[in-house]
């Protein structure tokens, strides 16, 4: 039953291949005189100065918040929208209900303001 | 196929790496995520028993459905607590917040 | 106790993908760096995601990378951005602790192997796979006789951890 | 053994064609965004570069591959080395499922276009390990961007991925294929748009070019990358603005079919080659055409226009079809005026909102100026 995975084992690996392949053909044809200077960090030509990471707004995790609470959601839809067209009709309400709730929860956090970028 | 018992020892084991993590780290993100593991073991076992002993196959993967969705609300709720505690105590180390009074 | 099997390629697939997963999981708990281990979690999931698909249920690999890989992961990692654990390496707790979590981890793994290897479980599934079922999924997820309940009060609990989470984690 | 030997070779067939297809590519969308700018583009000046400079990106390859693979202080090797390879990887396995005509695909699994959609989110870490690896200030900006618009994206362009997936009644690329009687983007208009803007936000194409934006923070996450490092990222993005075509083309606009497709099955890649082509140069239009957005005004139009527009179509679409149905029209072509309709009403009254809210924000514009006038 499982040998027609035989086909994607075999394009995983030669997907892996070819992903890698670039850059070793790469490191085999460019020439290697690394210093110091070229290894430097880049900072539009000036010297690095200051930690080289920041911390970032809170703001951007609330997108994704957002991103994996409706995610979840409609992921959670899929198997729903594929037994769509078997469904009686109490299930488009249903779905309706789900989504709706969803889509009132959107609109409370756009309203509150929570999704405004500062 | 493979024997049920195989899949089980592999969720056990699983089970018991997450564990680990769980009782060892300071992290809260390292501790959040070693519980995405626990809830990984249980769904494999869901879904293992759901194909080797049912005869829908069906209620398994509701199940383990349901599951996602709890780890997702979980992990959600957590690390915006963790941002919460961040901002107010610079810390993420479990072991430096239990001054929850002040 | 059901390890007398035969070696074809499901058996060679699936101990070639514990070791790798379960190799995963002991470098995540035990990598210093949150990030590589975010990462190293990521091979986890895609592991536990190779096991559904030699189980035959290819949708629930699906599931399983779409909220692990893009969900939490990316959660996960917007988290440790904002705090400043990102750069920063988790440092150790005390050897007793560690020590007393692996012998706790260890106890438990052991027992309930103990417990696994005693049941009789059967070798081979019931029935035979069958092919394109996902319609029945579908099916049972919102039939009143099915789980339509917990459907409906799944996409409620989401509705509340939006809110609950944006209220806490929001800049005030 | 045999059977063996030909998987591989399927592959390799399958693995090649977006490098081959992309070579042109290139050449084709410099040659768009140039005459769009009244340019030239590339072109051949007594040199060997071939007729119209055809084996320019050839040339530009061997170049790009012929130099210095820098590898900044401080970066995390590791991670560094493998995000190039992670995102050209993740661009090339969605090609296993792109179905070319009836039977040659390379393969059809029952989850089809899920398998699609899970690929993404490794692109997406492709980013994320770049730009945490190479600890520099400008891939760190540039990896929040990218992040923060990629998975914003997602949400309405799964929801609008629902809607061919609940009138097939399947997740397989063949049978979306196949229960198109119509291109669902004739059947369901805003849906494709949806998906389409979606898909040009996902793949970081100009109108929601944030997360390379050159002319803010240099190159975004891939800053610290030179030589093929680089050109993995450069060759992963093209690769992936052509396969999202050939996805929304199989669809929206009916993939393999096509007139004549039965009879001689050798046209169907022709066909969708040539749709896919089709959304590749609206692509490269909007390259050429469009300002770039600010990240907010990115994150404002899917998060209040897109995303309520898509769950307000899931059930519209739902309801319309379902009612459809129960009158008696049993085939898509039957309902497709039913479905229309609603598209037609929706969009109107979407506009009219649109209009009344842009009426709004300038009288609040108006009133602030006369605020300031008067002090």
């Amino acid at each position: 039953m499982l040998e027609q995975y035989g086909f994607v084992v075999i394009f995983f690996l030669l997907t892996a291949v070819f992903a890698v392949a670039p850059v070793v053909l790469a490191w085999i044809l460019s020439p290697k005189k690394s210093s110091s200077r070229k290894r430097e960090t880049y900072e539009s030509g000036l010297r690095t100065f200051g930690k080289t990471w920041i911390e970032f707004k809170p703001q951007y995790y609330l997108y994704a918040l957002a991103y994996v609470v409706f995610g979840v959601e409609s992921v959670l839809l899929l198997p729903w929208a594929i037994a769509y067209v078997f469904l009686p009709f109490y299930a488009v309400v249903e779905a309706t209900l789900f989504l709706l709730l969803l889509g009132f929860g959107l609109v409370y956090v756009w309203k509150k303001g929570w999704l405004h970028w500062m | 196929m493979v024997p049920l018992s195989w899949y089980l020892l592999l969720a056990a084991a699983l089970f018991s790496i997450g564990l680990y993590g769980i009782l060892a780290r300071r992290n809260l993100v390292m501790i959040l995520m070693s519980l995405e593991l626990l809830l990984n073991a249980v769904n494999i076992n869901l879904i293992a028993f759901s194909r080797y002993l049912e005869e829908g196959q069906t209620i398994g993967r509701v199940f383990a459905l349901f599951v996602y969705v709890i780890a997702a609300a979980e992990t959600a709720l957590g690390l915006a607590i963790m941002i919460a505690v961040w901002r107010t105590h610079q810390t993420v180390a479990v072991d430096e917040i239990d001054a929850l009074k002040g | 106790m059901g390890f007398d099997v035969s070696f074809g390629f499901e058996q060679i697939a699936f101990l070639l993908t514990a070791a790798l997963t379960l190799a995963a999981a002991l470098a995540m708990v035990f990598s210093r760096q949150v990030f590589h281990a975010i990462l190293l979690m990521i091979a986890v999931f895609v592991g536990v995601a190779t096991f559904y698909v030699l189980l035959g249920v290819s949708f629930m690999a699906g599931m399983q990378l779409f909220i692990y890989v893009g969900g939490v992961s990316v959660l996960a990692v917007i988290a440790i951005m904002v705090t400043r654990g990102f750069m920063g390496s988790d440092r150790p707790r005390p050897a007793r602790t560690t020590y007393g979590a692996a012998i706790v981890a260890g106890s438990v793994f052991i027992g309930l192997a103990w417990l696994i290897l005693r049941v009789p479980w059967p070798t081979v599934p019931l029935v035979a796979a069958s092919e394109n079922d996902l319609a029945l999924l579908g099916q049972v997820l919102v039939s009143r006789a099915g789980f339509v309940v917990p459907f409906e009060l799944s996409s409620l609990l989401l509705f509340v951890v939006l809110l609950g989470a944006l209220y806490i984690a929001r800049e005030r | 053994m045999p059977i063996y030997l030909r998987y591989a070779l399927n592959s390799l067939i399958l693995l090649a064609t977006p490098f081959v297809s992309v070579l042109i590519l290139i050449w084709v969308a410099r040659k768009v965004i140039a005459r769009m700018q009244d340019r030239l583009g590339p072109n051949n000046s007594g040199t060997w570069a071939g007729p119209y400079a055809l084996f320019q990106t050839l040339a530009d390859a061997i170049k790009i591959l012929t130099k210095e693979l820098i590898i900044p202080e401080g970066a995390d090797l590791w991670v560094f080395l493998a995000a190039p390879a992670v995102v050209l990887g993740s661009a090339l396995l969605v090609w296993l499922v792109i179905p070319f005509g009836p039977t040659l695909q390379g393969m059809d699994p029952d989850i089809g276009i899920f398998y699609v959609v899970v690929i993404t989110p490794f692109a997406l870490f492709a980013m994320i390990m770049a730009g945490w690896s190479s600890r520099n200030k400008y891939a760190a900006l540039g990896t929040f961007r990218a992040v923060a618009q990629i998975i914003s994206y997602e949400i309405p362009q799964f929801l609008s991925l629902l809607i061919p997936i609940m009138l097939t009644g399947s997740l397989s690329l063949q049978h979306l294929v196949l229960a198109q009687q119509l291109p669902f983007a004739l059947v369901l208009p805003i849906p494709a748009l949806i998906y389409f803007l979606a898909m040009t936000a996902e793949v970081g194409r100009l109108p929601f070019e944030q997360a390379e934006a050159d002319a803010e923070i240099v190159a975004g996450y891939f800053t610290e990358y030179s030589g093929m490092m680089f050109g993995s990222f450069y060759l992963a993005e093209f690769i992936n603005n052509f396969s999202v075509s050939l996805i929304f083309a199989t669809l929206f606009l009916g993939g393999w079919r096509g007139p004549w497709v039965m009879e001689v099955p050798l046209l169907g890649p022709v066909w969708l080659l040539l749709k896919g082509f089709l959304v590749f140069l609206v692509l490269m239009l909007f390259w050429g055409a469009m300002p770039r957005l600010r990240i907010d005004q990115i994150l404002n139009i899917n998060w209040k226009f897109l995303t309520p527009l898509a769950l307000v179509m899931l059930i519209v679409v739902a309801w319309v079809n379902r009612l459809a149905f129960d009158q008696g029209a049993t085939t898509l072509v039957a309902r497709a005026p039913w479905l229309f309709a609603a598209n037609l009403v929706v969009g109107l009254v979407t506009i009219g909102l649109l209009k009344l809210s842009s009426q709004r924000a300038q009288r609040r514009r108006d009133a602030q100026s006369f605020e300031l006038l008067r002090e």
